[in-house]
């Protein structure tokens, strides 16, 4: 009875990824009444006893958030067949599994272009939580992004750190930040959980443009946050909870066709995107629905076509 | 006013720790401008008893008067004001802390130091004068010698224009030379009014120096008489309720073959400074070698490098005709217990034992690798070490006899009894003792003397360091005496006296002097 | 003397303390507006309730034995070892290593090499800090927190260009073969009610094995006995002829060894594969774990258990009421740690003088002495 | 390298180096007076919160800053009690806090402000803001000096000063006080302070609660300066490596400066360059990431002696066993 949701380590307020699932749960409920139950993790071994007991309990579909909890999944689905899981970033295999993959390297392709065509230098910037493939694919999409709208653009990427204080460290992302500045970066695009506070605090405080990631950062800093990279978490969910038992399984991926992703436009940003940006991003975006041009997602073998210092 | 009143009176002080009554219903009183002694057995109180005057432990009952007021002194702040001093038995010095740092703290005139700092200086040069109290105000503490160290002590009190004085075995670490030193600067001291009280172990101190003498017993105060009026053997009788025998009785030594040839053995100290010049001697089976000197000239080191805890520069040491390694690898003090060394450290709190050890954790140590010790290739035999130390407590009479006790638990005589008995049992060839009875009761010296000597009649060789010159005199069958890293010379006990070794220990030959 | 019975002492004291600790904790479940009676019923309930949750709460337990004993060998050799999180993450690669690059026949060959391989790791991660301390000085409370860090570094780096099974999102290995797959409670035991999801697998017996070895090692042994000796002091043994290097070197094997073996609970046991950050803070729980059982295999053992319920009823108690976080449950931890660890003075003083009085009561009662 | 670059780094040391600085400072004080102290993480941690949440509600950095610092007080109160009226253990007191301050700032957080444990970002007077120094503009050309006074000197929130500050008032205080010294003492041998007619407690109090303020001024610092408001876990493991620092400097207030500027200068190299290609090898992200740590590790092996800690640290005072 009622559908679950499962958070990530990161927490549900991690102001991205998490949260954006937990937006979409909240739409839900307040949109149908309903009520669901949800879990966050503190440890990796809690991934596989909060499922099980979502699954016992009767919640169906038991929706988790991150890539984490792929293996996990792909173990104990069979168990549950009366079950339907679904899985947010990763591929599991299982005739009871939905799982959700989003396109993020199009979404970034289009924040990309847009920080090109905004750069005044020449120079942009991103920072990324931990060289992961999951944050290599932000990077990597965004920086052919960048190139698209400005070939001779340079793109400066930067890790916070290796362990999981690399998502909380808002202070190590604003010196990265003002690192990137003092290379000439005029726009940086934090993908990097709670240490993308800092960034974009200190892209602020610089006076330089930021770009947010997951959920519509644009508000945090009116005025001041080029766009957010937008990654439809909270409608995956939302779209889930609402299916409920009907819920299909299989794979499906949300790219900019489905409106998995996408980059954000509202009163925050509206004077920083100009008509020609948006025509030409928008042109884009119907070019890589098309098919017209291909970004490379750097899942699919480990590189980018695009040199990143 | 009336006529004097006693300048400290303590009326009816208890005190326990724990489970342990350390001072039982004591009341005592002392007349200004005299030396009171007190004397008593290891752990009888005495150490508790002033410490509770001084207020550094407070009292569970009863009342202490000064100068005839009734004074509270729940700390030794209260103390210090109602101008009591107190030299501790193991000193309260900061040791990495200069002279004069020490001196004023807690007596600083303000909340900056320099002038307190300057003024300390400026006094500590008139006290030196004064009483021949010599130390450099800028030394750092830690690098002077005990005795200097001591003077220290006593420095802080004069500071401090304290009347009474309490030293606790002030002379336990002493030169004979220091020691009169020290009951000169005591005697002046009273000359000015102050009073003093002087607990130690040595009788003779007490009826050299002292008006009147307490005598405790299991925390209890037993007697207090005029030192007038008594003699050493019946305060000895008093302290351990038998009758002590205060010389060492022994037959003429009878030396066989030589244990030990040591040849110009030279040894540097961690930061390279040279302690040992080229020593060169030889003990014999069945003989006491004596070894005396001011600490700090070298026989620290002498002890180490036999009993393989420093490595010499170089040298030989032969034991038995076979040469030891005094580098490398193979220079430790397994290897030299193997080769029949036996050691008693002298420091046995830092050294000689494990303080949270047991007992007989500690009669192990050392010799863990013991076949005996051993249940098998990887276990050792826990019960065969608690029943061998059992047997060793009972042979030595160490009190209390109780194999599972921490050897932090005993009083110092009872430690020192441990590690003598460990080492002696081991049927050394050569036995180093270091101080063999510092800080420890009249009954336990008698007691660790005796042993001394009768294993060098079953004809061992031993090698004895020790600062008392009494205890040198009356044990060594040659006396070596050492002086910044030489021998200055070889006499016979019975051909020499303390004045000469006295001499030679500061570093004066016969001739010169 | 004793000033108090020993029951009192090793019982009494620390369930008192426990108990003030989950007092507090009920009046911070009051200010975020939960039942703390109820929490506490859910906690324990959770726990220790039934097999489902024991097998949690034993699971987690082994992590912190292995964490705790880690740290009390070194800390016994008087040193302090903050690397018990980077000790245990190498002890994971080598388990790693071990259970993906042979095809092995049967669990329990590939467990004893597995064991063999965290523990080498582990202690090969220890053995650098050891030398520096040992040879030069460096104190092993900087160089072991820098070998966590480095040790993280390493880690990511392996699993997202080494090991990461291409084509997948996760920084982390394969799934091990199911030929390594340890049995777990359920495997062994299926009458004590364990279900076959749970965590709880064999390596809890190691952990049992290994509280039993050190205590061997600590109180049984002659390298032990020295272990303990240089650890009261340096120059007493140096004096009995004992190595200070040597000492040293072998204590810290031992430790960082330990913490590796935590691995074929966490690594092989559990996950069937390494993930990026497999410790978890075990490392550092640990750290409390060995204090709070005083560097003693019994008290690390309680101390470790005490931690699994802790943490198996946070989980469960965070499951069951939508208000508590698990920063709560942090705080729960805290305040065990703080009142059973640092406070327990507080409680011990008063007790120490009432049993005091009550024996001086009773010796007045008995004049025969 | 450029001048120009070479600057910036170093800029970047200095904001680096300023949170560790005042939490290395607050163990040295702490830790001279014999009480160790691994609890200097937590402590960052809830002056971090309670300076943003404060300073968001109040509008206000100074009233923010006053709160932090009463939070990491009340923190190190609690340290004092454990560690000096029961004499507990010092390092399990330590952990707890650690435990303790990163549970309680969410969960206070959360009650709060319902943002997930954060504090909503802070703005305007609720924030330090950088101060420039006066000429630092019209200096600004000059060549070398300029540069260097406006780009490096100026421009850093008046914390950075502060804490800069705080070295030689430090070394003055250690050596040069009444209460310096009584605090070296304690930290010595509390036996001869006590019966130098000193209280030991009183002593070690005053030490912890000095640690107290500058582990305030630390967080206060991470959260109103360098960043904008609190995220848990902010403190990311700072307080250690402000540990490591104090070791490091032996625990001496101008070694503690060069131990600290040393870890910042190593953390914004390892940040400005983590992207390098060496023979045509690209070096990974992650050897770079831990490159400070390895650094550290051999500049301790290589350079630094054997470190002594005050005697009697970690060492409750028990006079009656
Ligand atoms: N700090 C302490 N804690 C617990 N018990 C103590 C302490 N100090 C002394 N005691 C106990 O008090 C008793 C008296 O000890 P004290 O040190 O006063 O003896 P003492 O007469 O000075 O001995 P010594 O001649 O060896 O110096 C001892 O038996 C011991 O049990
Ligand atoms: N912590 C303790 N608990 C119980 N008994 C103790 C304790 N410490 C000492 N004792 C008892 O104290 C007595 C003497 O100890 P004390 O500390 O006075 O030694 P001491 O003779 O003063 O040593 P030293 O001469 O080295 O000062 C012993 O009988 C021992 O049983
Ligand atoms: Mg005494
Ligand atoms: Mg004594």
């Amino acid at each position: 009875d009622g559908p679950a949701l499962v958070f990530d380590l990161g927490g549900k307020f991690d102001r991205s990824f998490n949260e954006a699932a937990f937006n979409g749960a909240q739409r839900w409920a307040e949109e149908t009444g309903g009520e669901y139950r949800e879990i966050e993790l503190q440890s990796d071994a809690q991934r596989e006893q909060a499922l099980r007991r979502l699954a016992e309990a009767g919640s169906n579909p038991v929706v988790m958030a991150g890539f984490a909890f792929g293996s996990v999944l792909d173990t104990i689905a069979p168990d549950y067949p009366e079950t339907t899981f679904v899985i947010i970033d990763s591929v599991v295999d299982q005739p009871n599994v939905q799982s959700i993959i989003f396109q993020e390297h199009e979404g970034s392709f289009l924040v990309g272009m847009l920080a090109g065509m905004a750069s005044e230098t020449g120079v942009v910037g991103f920072v990324g939580g931990m060289d992961i493939p999951l944050i290599s694919r932000f990077g990597c999409g965004y920086a052919q992004g960048v190139v698209a709208a400005n070939p001779d653009a340079t793109v400066i990427a930067n890790m916070t750190g290796t362990t999981p204080a690399a998502w909380n460290d808002p202070v190590r992302g604003g010196e990265l930040t003002r690192g990137q500045i003092a290379q000439g970066a005029d726009v940086v695009y934090a993908a990097a959980g709670g240490t993308g506070v800092g960034v974009l605090q200190t892209a602020a405080d610089e006076g330089i443009l930021s770009i947010g990631v997951d959920s519509n950062q644009n508000g945090i800093h009116p005025g001041q946050v080029l766009t957010s990279m937008l990654k439809r978490v909270d409608v995956a969910v939302y779209n889930a909870f609402t299916a409920g038992d009907e819920i299909e399984t299989g794979v499906t991926v949300l790219g900019l066709a489905e409106d998995g992703v996408g980059y954000a436009l509202d009163e925050n940003n509206a004077e920083l995107i100009t008509p020609e940006m948006q025509e030409a991003v928008d042109a884009a975006r119907e070019q890589i629905i098309a098919g017209e041009i291909v970004v490379h997602n750097f899942s699919d073998d480990g590189t980018c076509p695009v040199a990143m210092q | 006013m009336t006529q004097a009143s006693p300048a400290i009176e303590l009326k009816g002080i208890s005190k326990a720790f724990g489970p342990v009554q350390a001072n039982k219903d004591i009341s005592i009183s002392v007349q200004p401008g005299t030396i009171h002694g007190i004397v008593g057995e290891n752990g009888a109180g005495k150490s508790t008893l002033m410490s509770i005057l001084y207020g550094f432990y407070k009292a569970d009952a009863g009342e202490i008067f000064i100068n005839g007021k009734l004074t509270p002194i729940p700390d030794s702040q209260a103390a210090i004001s109602a101008g009591i001093g107190m030299v501790h038995q193991h000193f309260k010095l900061v040791e990495n802390f200069t002279v004069v740092e020490n001196v004023i703290l807690g007596a600083e005139d303000g909340a900056m130091l320099q002038p307190s700092i300057a003024k300390a200086r400026k006094l500590l040069t008139e006290l030196a004068e004064e009483y021949g109290l010599n130390v450099d105000p800028d030394a750092v503490v830690e690098e002077l010698s005990v005795g200097h160290q001591q003077r220290v002590e006593i420095l802080k009190q004069l500071y401090r224009k304290a009347d009474i004085l309490i030293l606790d075995e002030p002379t336990g670490v002493l030169t004979p030379a220091e020691a009169d030193q020290l009951f000169r600067i005591l005697g002046r001291l009273k000359e000015e009014g102050k009073t003093i009280i002087l607990i130690t172990h040595k009788l003779r101190e007490i009826m050299e120096v002292t008006d009147t003498v307490s005598v405790m017993r299991r925390g209890q105060m037993t007697a207090t008489v005029k030192t007038a009026e008594t003699s050493p053997p019946e305060l000895a009788e008093m302290m351990v309720g038998r009758k002590v025998l205060l010389r060492v009785d022994k037959k003429p030594a009878n030396p066989g073959a030589t244990i030990l040839k040591v040849d110009d053995l030279k040894v540097r100290d961690g930061k390279g400074v040279e302690r040992l010049k080229g020593i060169s001697f030889h003990i014999r089976a069945g003989e006491i070698l004596g070894i005396a000197g001011v600490a700090g000239n070298g026989q620290t080191e002498l002890l180490e490098v036999l009993g393989g805890m420093r490595p010499a520069q170089s040298g030989t040491v032969i034991l038995n005709n076979d040469q030891i390694d005094l580098t490398g690898k193979h220079s430790n003090g397994q290897t030299r217990r193997n080769r029949g060394i036996a050691h008693v450290p002298e420091d046995r709190q830092q050294e000689g034992l494990i303080m949270p050890y047991e007992a007989w954790e500690n009669i192990a140590f050392g010799y863990h690798h013991d076949p005996k010790y051993q249940r098998n290739r990887l276990l050792m035999n826990n019960t065969a070490i608690r029943a061998d130390t059992m047997a060793k407590m009972e042979r030595y009479d160490v009190r209390p006899p109780n194999p599972r006790l921490p050897a932090r638990n005993f009083s110092g005589g009872n430690q020192q009894k441990l590690v003598v008995a460990r080492e002696m049992e081991r049927n050394p060839d050569l036995l180093l003792i270091g101080q063999p009875t510092r800080g420890v009761d009249i009954g336990a010296i008698e007691f660790i003397h005796q042993q001394i000597i009768a294993l060098r009649d079953q004809g061992k060789a031993i090698l004895l360091v020790s600062v008392e010159l009494d205890e040198i005199l009356g044990l060594s069958d040659r006396i070596a005496v050492m002086f910044d890293g030489h021998f200055m010379g070889e006499r016979l006990p019975d051909e020499t006296d303390e004045r000469e070794l006295g001499l030679m220990m500061a570093g004066m030959t016969k001739g010169a002097a | 003397m004793d000033k108090m019975p020993k029951w009192a002492d090793v019982i009494l004291i620390p369930l008192i303390s426990v108990i003030l600790a989950l007092l507090v904790s009920g009046l911070v479940v009051l200010y975020i507006g939960e039942s703390p009676v109820e929490a506490m019923q859910i906690m324990v309930r959770g726990a220790m309730g039934s097999a489902y949750g024991w097998g949690y709460t034993l699971f987690y337990a082994t992590n912190f034995i292995f964490t705790g004993l880690a740290v009390a060998v070194a800390f016994h050799a008087r040193m302090f070892n903050i690397g018990g999180e980077g000790q245990a993450a190498l002890g994971g690669l080598g388990v790693a290593i071990v259970c993906l690059s042979v095809p092995w026949p049967h669990w329990s060959l590939a467990l004893l090499v597995a064991c063999g391989a965290a523990a080498i790791f582990g202690a090969a991660w220890a053995a650098i800090p050891a030398y520096l301390q040992a040879k030069r000085g460096s104190h092993i409370v900087i160089t072991t927190i820098m070998f966590n860090f480095i040790a993280s570094a390493l880690l990511v780096y392996l699993l997202v260009n080494v090991f990461r099974v291409p084509g997948s999102m996760a920084p982390e290995t394969a799934r091990f073969a199911d030929a390594v797959h340890l049995p777990n409670a359920a495997d062994i035991a299926p009458w004590l009610g364990f279900r076959s999801s749970t965590p709880l697998n064999i390596s809890f017996l190691l952990a049992l094995l290994a509280c039993f070895l050190v205590w061997m090692l600590i109180w049984r042994t002659r390298l032990g006995y020295e272990i303990r000796a240089f650890g009261h002091s340096e120059t007493a043994a140096v004096y009995a002829g004992i190595n200070p290097v040597r000492i040293i070197m072998i204590a810290m094997l031992i430790s960082g060894g330990l913490a590796g073996l935590m691995a074929t609970n966490s690594v092989m046991g559990e996950a069937e594969r390494l993930v990026i950050d497999n410790v978890q803070g075990a490392g550092f729980v640990g750290i409390a774990v060995a204090l709070m059982g005083r560097s003693h295999p019994v008290g690390v053992f309680l101390a470790a258990i005490l931690f699994g319920v802790l943490y198996q009823g946070g989980a469960e108690l965070e499951f069951e009421m939508p208000a508590v976080s698990r920063e709560m449950i942090v705080v729960i931890q805290a305040l065990v740690i703080l009142f059973t660890g640092a406070l327990d003075n507080m409680v011990r003083m008063p007790m120490e003088k009432l049993f005091l009085s009550l024996r001086r009561r009773d010796r007045a009662d008995s004049p025969a002495e | 390298m450029d001048f120009l670059t070479i600057l910036q780094i170093l800029d970047s040391t200095v904001r680096l180096a300023t949170p560790l600085l005042l939490a290395c400072l607050a163990g040295l004080y702490s830790e001279r007076a014999g009480i160790f102290d691994i609890g200097l993480e937590g402590k960052m941690l809830a002056a971090a919160f309670f300076s943003a949440a404060v300073a968001f509600t109040s509008g206000n950095v100074w009233v923010g800053l006053v709160a932090g610092i009463a939070a990491s007080c009340v923190l190190s109160g609690i340290h004092g009690l454990a560690s000096i009226t029961f004499r507990g253990n010092q390092l399990i007191s330590g952990v707890a806090i650690n435990f303790l301050a990163a549970g309680m700032t969410v969960v206070i957080a959360q009650t709060w402000f319902q943002q997930g444990g954060r504090t909503p970002p802070l703005q305007g007077a609720a924030r330090f803001q950088e101060i420039t120094l006066p000429f630092a503009d019209a200096m600004a050309n000059v060549p070398i000096i300029g540069p260097i006074y406006s780009e490096l000197i100026s421009g850093h929130s008046i914390l950075v000063y502060m804490a800069l500050a705080i070295v030689p008032l430090t070394w003055w205080i250690l050596f040069r006080t009444r209460f310096g010294l009584r605090l070296r003492a304690v930290g010595e041998n509390p036996a001869a302070v006590d019966t130098a007619g000193i209280s030991v407690m009183g002593a070690r109090y005053a030490a912890v609660m000095i640690c107290g303020v500058l582990c305030g001024l630390a967080g206060a610092y991470l959260a109103t300066s360098l960043a904008a408001g609190f995220v848990k876990d902010m403190s990311a493991g700072r307080g250690f490596i402000a540990l490591a620092a104090l070791i490091f400097a032996k625990w001496r207030p101008w070694y503690a400066l060069y131990a600290c500027l040393l870890f910042g200068l190593l953390d914004a190299v390892g940040n400005r360059y983590q992207n390098i290609e060496l023979v045509g090898v690209t070096i990974p992200v992650q050897f770079m990431q831990a490159l400070p740590y390895i650094l550290t590790v051999v500049i301790l092996a290589g350079f630094v002696g054997k470190a002594i800690p005050p005697r009697a640290g970690g060492e409750p005072y028990v006079k009656e066993r």
